[in-house]
Order: C-alpha cells, then structure tokens, then sequence
C-alpha cells in the first residue's frame, strides 16, 4: 500500500502515555496552553507540557527578562506563576476539556515543595504526567539545583516518584560534564522518561552601560544556537538508557524534529519556536507528516533511534 | 486576532530613520483599535529570531500602517523592505486606549515622543469620529524627527510641536509644552506613548492637575500573546504590585496603576 | 588631554607577559600564523596562538570535518598538524621574526606527550609561553580528558608547569558543570592565566542519509551560537580567580571583545571569525580603539572587569 | 590574493536554478587562473556564517564571472542578489589547472558534470590561447541543466553534450559520452570537474587510456586558505596517503594522486 498522507501513522508511545504525534511543547513556551487556542488547533498537538509550576504563586524575576542573542534567547522569567491552587482552578478545568495529553512541569524551593505539587495534584483528573523539572535552584541547599549531580537528582526523583500515582519524565539541564550520569540517576531513582535539554546558563552584556542585558545577571539559551550540542546530548542519553527520551533544543522546523527523533529521541518538544510563530508546534506536525509521505515512511515511530553511525 | 502570513507592503514612506509602513491586512485593519500592537517578522532565518513589537499607526478595512524608528538590528531589516514585498504579521495584539463616553465633546491631550507618536494617530482619528476633541502635543529631538505633522495637518487635528533643540515649535521637551498647555486648560483626559521618562514625568503632571491619563508602555517582546511572561512591568493589582504582561493586559495602563522605574 | 585614537593605550598586562592590545588569534583557527600574512599585518596582533601541537605529527579525523549550524561551526578536524618537531623546523623560524608573541597551544595523547612538547620547546627560542589544551582525549585514561575533572587537570598544569620554564595559559573546556571549580584547580597548581572557552561537544545529523554529518560523529561547536555561555562562563571565572583571564567564544566585532573585558577578561581571542574574514582579528583592534575614542576611555584595561551588577 | 569588500556585481544571467555572476574586480580578474576559487561572502549576519567557495567560471582585466547551482541556503540568499549589489569576496585562492606546453597543439578533453562546468569555460578559454585544442565534455540531468551551451557555441569551442534523460545530445552520463570519444581519439590531457562518482569512473577510463588527467575536488570549506584543515581529500603524498587540503593544494589535483572515498 503506498504511504499517503492519511495513512501515515505518527504516533508514538513512551510505555506509559501513547501520543497521537510525537511533538508536544515545551515548558515554559506554551503558557498554560490555552494562550495558543487562537492560533492552532491543540487537538492537533502530541501533547502541552504547560509552564513550570511552583505549590506558590511566584513573582519572577525584574526586568528586562528576555534578550536575543545570535541565534538564541536567553530568558530569566525566574518561573513566574500562578501556582498549584489557581492552576486548578482557573486552568484545569479547561485544559482538560481539549482532549490533548497535559503534562504538567512540576518546580519547587526544595524537595518538600515539589512533593507538594504533585500531591495536589494528583487529586485532580485530566493530568498525564508530570515533568519534573530538576534545574531549580534549591532555596534549602545554597541554591544548589538538583540537576547537577546524581545524587541530588536520584534523591528528588525518587522522592517524587514515590509521592505520586501518575508518571513522572525528569528534565534534564545541560549544564553538566556529563548529561549521560544524571539521567542514569534518574532513570535508577524510577523516572518514566527523561526530557532533554532545558536551557543553557548564559548572559548578556550592554557595553554602552556595562550593565548585563538581565535584570537577573544570568538567564538560559534556548533556540537554534543550542540545537548541535542538545542533539549530541539527546544522542548520548538515548544510546544509554532503556526509558524513552524526550528530546528538544531548538527545534523550528519538523526537520530539526526528525533529526532528534532519528538520534534517539521518542518524542520532541517545541519550545522558543512557539514564540516566533504560535503556530509552530502543529506546523511541524505537519512537515513531519509531509516529510514521511515523501520518504515512504508508513510509520514516523520506526525512525527513532535510526542513526547510522558507522 | 490573526496571523497574516502574507500581507503585502502597499507602500513605504519615509524620513532618515523613521518609516511609514502601509499593509493590506483586511481582517487586521478591521478589527485594531488605537493602542494596539502586532508582532511582525523581520527575517526568514534564525537571526534576528523573535517578532518585534510595533503599534498600529492607523487602520482602516483595507489594512494597516505601521510607523517606526530604525532602532537596532530588526528594524533596520525592516526598513530595507520594499513595496510589494510581503510580511508576516501577528496581530492586533493587546488592549488600546480607552475612549470613553464620558470625554464626548470635550478636550483631551495626547502626548507623543519621538517613535512614540506612533499609535497617536489613529487614538486621535478615532476619537474625532466618537465626537472627542484631541489634541495632539508632539514632540521630537529636532525638525526632521517630526515627519507626521504634514499628516495631523491634512487631517484638520489640532496640534502643536516641540524639539528639543528649537529647529521647529515649541524649544524644549514636550512635557515641558505640556506643563505649559496644562496650566491654561485642563484636559478631560491625557493619553500618552514615549520613552519612560518621558512618561514618568507626564504622570505627575497629570496626577498633579488631576487629570486621568493613559500610557503605553513598552518592553522587549518574545511573543506579544502572554505566553513567555518576558515583557512584564510593575502594575498596581488590586492585591498589590506585580508584574504584569505588557502585551497582554496592556501595553496601555492608567496612569495610577503603573509604578515606574 | 582629549583622547584620540593616537593617544588610546591598548595594552594590557598579563603579568608574565604585556601585548601591544588584547587581541589574540585562537587556536586552530588562525593555522600556524603565516596563512594569514596576505590578509593582515600580524604585528598588529596582541599575540598569536598557534593550532594545537602534539609531539608526533597526527593524521586527524576523516572528512566531513565541518559543519555549519545556525551561527555556530562544528568542526571534528581531529587536531592535525605537523608536530613539535617540522614545527620548529619549518614555522617556527618565520614566526619568530614577525614580532609579536607566539604562543605555542599544547598539546598531548596522555601526560607525557604534553611534557615532551614542552621540553622541546623549552629548548628553542621566540615563544611567549604555552597554552595547555587540557581538552584533548587521554588514550591512556579510556579517552577521558583532562579538562572534565578538577583533579587531573591539577596533576596536568602542576607537572607541565614544573616541566618548563615558560609562561603557561591553561585552556579550560565550557563541557562541565562547573568551569570555576577546573579554573581554581588549575590554578592552585600554578597556571599563570586560564583562557576560555574551548568548543561545545555537538553533533549534526544528515536527516536524508540518517547520518552524523561529521565523519567524527562528534565536534566542537564554537562561533556567535556560543558567545552568551562563554561570556557567562569568563565572568563566574574571572570573579572567583587572582590570575588573568583569557576570554572567547564567537567573538566575531570589538563590541563582542569588549563585552568580554567588561565581563572580566585581560585579553581575548578570536577564532571562527578568522574563518570568515581572514582580516579579523586586526579589524578588531581597530573597532576597539575607534570605541575607546568614541567613550573618552584613555586606556582599555581601564574596563576589564567593570560590569556593574547591581 | 585579494579580499574585495565592495566588488560591484554587474550582471546576473539565470537559467532556473543556475546563476551566472559578472563581477567587477580588476586584481582579480587580473590575477585568476582557471581551476581556482574565490571565496564569497552570502550574508551580513552570523547566518550562514562561513563564505562559500565557488569556482572562477571566466576572468578578465575587469573582473571575474561565476557561474553557481541554487544547493542550499547560502547558494539560495546568494541567488537573490542584484546587479548593482555588492559583494564581499575573496581569491583567487588554491591551485588551478596545469596548462602545459606538452600538449601544445593537441587535443584535450573537458569533461563538466552539472555545476562542475563552471571552471571549464575559463579553462577551455585559456588552452586555446595557449595554442592547445579544447574538446568539452557537457553533461547534465536534462537539457535546463546545461544553459552554457550557448556560450560554448558561441565562443567556437569544441563540444557535445549529454544528458541523462536524453532531452539533448547524448543520452546518457557524461562519462558514457567521454568513454565513447575516448575510444574514438586519445586526447592528450583530461580535465574534469563534477560529482565524485562521476570523476571517480573518469579516473578510471583515464587511468585505463592511459591518458593523464586532472580533477577539480570539492568539500565543505571553513577558510579557504589554508588555516583550518577542515577541507581534506584522501590524496597521495610522497610519504604515503595523508589528508591533504583542497583548498592549499588543490583543489585540482592529478588522477593518480586522488584516493577517491
Ligand atoms: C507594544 C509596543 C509597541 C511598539 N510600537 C512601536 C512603534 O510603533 N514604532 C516604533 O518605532 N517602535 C515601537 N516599539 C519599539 C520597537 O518594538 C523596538 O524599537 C524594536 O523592537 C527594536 O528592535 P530592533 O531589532 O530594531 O532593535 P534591537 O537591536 O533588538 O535593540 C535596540 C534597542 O531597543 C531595545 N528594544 C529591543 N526590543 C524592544 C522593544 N520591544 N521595546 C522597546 N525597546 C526594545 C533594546 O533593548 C536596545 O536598546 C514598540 C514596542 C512595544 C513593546
Ligand atoms: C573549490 C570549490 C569550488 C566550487 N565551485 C563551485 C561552482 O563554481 N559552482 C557551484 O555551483 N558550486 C561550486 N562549489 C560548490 C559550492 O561551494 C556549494 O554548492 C555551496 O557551498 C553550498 O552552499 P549552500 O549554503 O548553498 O548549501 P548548504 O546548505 O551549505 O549545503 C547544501 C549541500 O551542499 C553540500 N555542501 C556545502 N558546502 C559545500 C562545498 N563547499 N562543497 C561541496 N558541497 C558542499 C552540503 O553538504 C549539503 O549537502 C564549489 C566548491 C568548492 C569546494
Ligand atoms: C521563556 C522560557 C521559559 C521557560 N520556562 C521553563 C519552565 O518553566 N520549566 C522548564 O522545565 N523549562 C522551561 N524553559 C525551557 C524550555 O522548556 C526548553 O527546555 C528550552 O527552551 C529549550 O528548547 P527550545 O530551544 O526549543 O526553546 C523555558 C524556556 C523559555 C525560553
Ligand atoms: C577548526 C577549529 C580548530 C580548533 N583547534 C583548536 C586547537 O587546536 N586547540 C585549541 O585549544 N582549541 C582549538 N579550537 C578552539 C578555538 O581555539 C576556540 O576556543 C573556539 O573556537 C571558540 O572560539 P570562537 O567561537 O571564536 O571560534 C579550534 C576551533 C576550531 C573552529
Ligand atoms: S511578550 Fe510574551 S508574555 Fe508578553
Ligand atoms: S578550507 Fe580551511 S584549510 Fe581548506
């Protein structure tokens, strides 16, 4: 049977979700999700990974929070947030209706908080999983970020696993020697699934002022410039690791999707894309549909992990 | 609120480093109100990446227009597009000034600096057609920063203009013209949009004379639809002072809900 | 006394060694120097550093050894080069009559070949000092590399600077989590400046062939996609350290080079942008001086490090 | 070696996806031998970052031509300029053809896949100037892909095309074509210039012939002049088989040296 646009099949399943397609959005770059509804159809999404949420509203951090860079982005928003309690509800209630996987980026000061918020939420329905997003600074341990170290990471992961009914991927910060430990210490502590890569620590200078372009000094680099290194290191945690892998950094088009999914990735994230153009996540979907109808690919899962590398 | 993938540029006008942009946007034209803004694309690739922010200068059901100040690396790409080329653009986006019932048939200020000048235009248009008398204070560094008077004179609006080195109207800020204006005759209401000192200094005249006030404020943009939280400013809540999306619960606030830097 | 472009000072000071102005050339991106004779006046240069010198001759990698991505290169040439030996031979004796310091970047398949070079070179005369790249994979230690752990980039700087008599740079590599901690081992085992940062460990994927588009599989992201990571990563450095900090990383204007020195940096060097204007390194000299003129700054070391953060 | 920041483009011919550039630059034109390469700058931007190289299509005491296929995104932003635009180019770079005086008055063979024409017009041009007889070899997918007949016609140049779907000429590969001519007339020197498969199966007809021949490599190029070694072929030294650069030593290199992948 010839491969069609219809009968392409794009699903993916990570074990304990599967997913129409394999494109979701990612944290922080999607709002709650329903800021998008104008611009797409989120039905057509794989599944909306909605912003980081902390138990408490939080403030972020002063301005200016965003500056461009060549290539890239960098953002210290500092995960300001509506917190657990509005999100349920004020938000819940209509994300769920949309019939789309919501996962829920789950933050905290320190270990307590997180548990916090997976416990309420896990109250509530219509939740798919929660992403745990490992990058914040602890407020209990000098600011330390669990993402760092393995021991940090395996403690959390375990913790939160433990706590909570629903399945849990764990978001990876490529601020690390080695990518590859942390996500073993995750996937040892029982994450589901690991997401890769959060954004990298970067700054910004004015030289007319000599002030840094960041209310907060540092921020994190997203977008294209980031792409080659997340792609090596989605490569890295996917030839190692049993549990699937997210993969994101930069991704604009549904060629830099098929790129991840071709290093080893089950399924991508679209992040500061969104930003460029709202309607960015269902593009790709659709240019990867395209893309598989033009290579006779009757199925976009028996792509993943299909580097040739020798 | 629509994307406009590809609307095409009628015609550019312009003056040194100030552009005037007129957009076939149907759907867009008919549905901006002064005040609001859209996000336009300046390049194809990665660089420069995200959208910039421009207030809608005038619309009409035809389109829109656009006008701006070259200003750094994406609106200098901008500045290099000809008529006939075709834009992608976002919009309109946010919640413009308020005209109210309430300032039918009487006098209302609008104060604009530099680029600002930008959404006064069509803020006054449409408060001549809601039967509001404008009038407009503009001020620019010099003559040549001033282009739209040509414009605000065809189009019978009252208006005076200032420069800050003298070479046309008014020697001195524009808040200075104001301070003066506003000691003859009090407004029922100002409207202003301008660099933020500009502004700051414009909301103690107005707090001082009593006379309620509107600004649009601006902010570096990543999306202009309330998705990233990146173009916040401090904004009196009712609960307290927060940072608040420019784009989305602005980029027009009353001047006593806004705490300036 | 107005300022002027005649009167501006461009020199710095590194303590072991003055440069005319801050600007170098980085390692293996201005080939052994002399490449570059038609396209600029190398005594207008701070300095040079070579490409990295192993003692043997090495063969490098197979092609496709570049690639571009969105403003950064990846490049996997492997370091070939003609070794310590037809280097002093044959490049050597031009380099040293040009006049400007030559600095020699090192480096070694294990602990003894990093010592061999230096004592060879020890033994010749007309180079400024050494710039350790401590990023190159140990065949000794399972391909592990100095520059990732503290502890072995301690052993490395404390046996090559007691082996040689000359200044030594020490060339931090950007893929840890935390650059200070390498910095500060390097230095306590006597290194006389760092320099940062070496290239991002990435990867591009041909998605046609389902192929790495680097024969290597792996390289070295560096160009403008980079610059915001290392300019974070020279202003944690240069904040924690006592010796002078050589900054890089898409420096590609003297607004960039700039930014470095505010950042913290005494000196900086400019890589891929010699690439793409072989002329660059002495345009940028020039685009520093014109801005001293333009902001009244009488001497450029006056702004090392004067970024105000609060 | 010159690096021309401001060469004015004169003229641009295009045939679909194919663009001939005449380009004003008087040292240049001056200094270029057939089979070398310039270096051109496609953007303003970090994107794309690096130049790219393209072969010298003609030259002369005005300036040089290039002659370049639409492959990618700096092939593409390249395409879009105008006469009268300026470019920012550098060469002539690398190591061209050897004319030598030993085939003098003989015949010689050219043989162009594609793009890969593009240095043998100027080759062509400077044999016949150098008393020796070209013969061109022109190959292409169909007969849109070979636009330089015209001017081969034109300049009363030698030549027979092909094309792969017959659409012109031969129908066949161009190394069908050459195989045929080779058992016909053993010419006294081969130059080629296209894929590697197709110069590859040259090497060996040559090689078979027992003709000597010539071959213009390319790669993905970071400097082109010498300085990053990221442009190696597998090519035979004196020593053994090292990688050497195309862009110092080359990129013409004789058959017998090239290890072809
Ligand atoms: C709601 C809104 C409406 C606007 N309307 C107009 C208008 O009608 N006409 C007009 O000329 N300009 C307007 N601006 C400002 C315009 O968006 C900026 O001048 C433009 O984004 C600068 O982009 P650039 O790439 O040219 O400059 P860049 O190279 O990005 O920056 C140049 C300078 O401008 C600052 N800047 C960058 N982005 C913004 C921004 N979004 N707002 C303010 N400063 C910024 C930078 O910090 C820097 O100092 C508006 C801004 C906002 C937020
Ligand atoms: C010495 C030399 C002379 C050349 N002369 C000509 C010429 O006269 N006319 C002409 O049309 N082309 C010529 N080329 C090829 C030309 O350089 C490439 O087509 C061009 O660089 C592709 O750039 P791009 O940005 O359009 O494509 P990209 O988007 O960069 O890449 C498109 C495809 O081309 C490949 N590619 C990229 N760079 C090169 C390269 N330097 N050489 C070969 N393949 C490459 C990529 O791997 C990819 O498969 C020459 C190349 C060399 C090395
Ligand atoms: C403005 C902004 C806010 C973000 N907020 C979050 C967040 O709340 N939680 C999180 O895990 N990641 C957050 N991220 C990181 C993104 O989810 C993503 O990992 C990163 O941007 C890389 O993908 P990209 O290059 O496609 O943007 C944020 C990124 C941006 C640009
Ligand atoms: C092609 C290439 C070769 C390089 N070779 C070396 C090397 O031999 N030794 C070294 O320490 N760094 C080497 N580098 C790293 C550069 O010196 C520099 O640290 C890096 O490119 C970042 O600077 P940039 O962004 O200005 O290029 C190389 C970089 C490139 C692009
Ligand atoms: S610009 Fe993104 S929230 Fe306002
Ligand atoms: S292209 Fe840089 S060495 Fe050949």
């Amino acid at each position: 049977m010839a491969v069609t646009a219809k009968t392409i099949d794009l699903s993916v399943d990570l074990g304990f979700l599967g997913l129409r397609n394999p494109v979701l959005t990612a944290s922080g770059t999607f709002g709650y999700g329903l800021e998008f509804e104008p611009y797409l159809d989120l039905e057509k999404l794989g599944g909306i990974v909605v912003k980081g949420l902390f138990y408490k509203p939080r403030e972020g951090n002063p301005p200016p929070r965003l500056v461009e860079t060549a290539s890239g982005l960098i953002n210290a928003i500092g995960l300001q947030g509506v917190g657990v309690e509005a999100f349920v509800a004020k938000v819940l209630p209509k994300l769920r209706s949309i019939g789309t996987p919501i996962i829920v980026n789950v933050c905290g000061a320190d270990e307590d908080e997180y548990a916090a918020v997976v416990e309420y939420l896990d109250k509530q329905e219509g939740i798919a999983g929660y992403e745990l997003n490992i990058s914040c600074p602890n407020v209990k341990k000098e600011g330390l970020c669990p993402a760092l170290s393995p021991q940090p990471t395996f403690d959390l992961v375990k913790r939160i696993k433990a706590a909570s009914r629903r399945p849990l991927i764990t978001k990876l910060s490529p601020n690390v020697t080695s990518i590859v430990e942390i996500a073993q210490a995750a996937e040892e502590a029982g994450t589901d699934a690991v997401a890769l890569v959060n954004t990298f620590l970067a700054m910004a200078i004015d030289l007319e002022t000599r002030r840094p372009k960041l209310g907060n000094v540092y921020g994190g680099l997203s977008g294209p410039a980031i792409k080659p290194i997340a792609l090596r290191m989605v490569h890295q945690v996917a030839s190692r690791l049993e549990v699937p892998v997210i993969g994101m950094g930069g991704i604009m088009t549904g060629t830099d999707a098929l790129e991840f999914l071709v290093a080893g990735a089950s399924a991508v994230e679209v992040g500061t894309a969104s930003f460029v153009d709202p309607d960015a996540a269902a593009r790709i979907v659709d240019e990867i549909r395209r893309w598989c109808e033009a290579h006779g690919v009757a199925a976009v899962r028996d792509i993943i992990g299909t580097l040739k590398t020798t | 609120m629509t994307i406009e993938r590809n609307a095409r540029l009628r015609e550019v006008q312009s003056w040194g480093d100030l552009f005037r942009f007129t957009i076939e946007a149907p759907a867009m034209g008919q549905e901006a109100r002064p005040g609001q803004f859209v996000m336009v694309k300046v390049s194809d690739g990665a660089f420069p990446l995200l959208r910039r922010p421009l207030g809608i200068h005038d619309a009409n059901a035809g389109g829109i227009e656009l006008f701006f100040k070259v200003a750094g690396q994406g609106t200098g790409i901008l500045s290099q597009k000809k008529s006939g080329d075709r834009l992608d653009i976002i919009g309109p986006l946010g919640k413009g000034f308020t005209i109210s019932a309430a300032t039918k048939g009487k006098k209302v200020y609008l104060v604009g600096g530099g680029r600002g000048i930008a959404p006064l235009y069509f803020l006054a248009r449409e408060l001549v057609k809601a039967g509001t008398r404008p009038f407009v204070l503009y001020g620019g560094r010099c003559r040549t920063d001033i282009p739209l008077r040509d414009r605000f004179e065809k189009s019978g609006i009252e208006f005076l203009c200032s420069t800050d080195d003298g070479s046309f109207g008014f020697a001195g800020l524009v808040t200075e013209l104001a301070a003066i204006e506003l000691a003859k005759a009090k407004p029922a209401m100002i409207y202003a949009c301008g660099p933020d000192p500009m502004m700051k200094a414009l909301a103690s005249l107005a707090a001082k004379h009593d006379v309620p006030a509107e600004f649009s404020l601006e902010s570096i943009m990543g999306c202009g639809i309330g998705a990233c939280w990146g173009c916040v400013h401090r904004i009196r809540n009712g609960k307290g002072n927060g940072w608040v999306k420019i784009c989305e619960e602005g980029p027009v606030f009353p001047g006593e809900r806004i705490l300036w830097p």
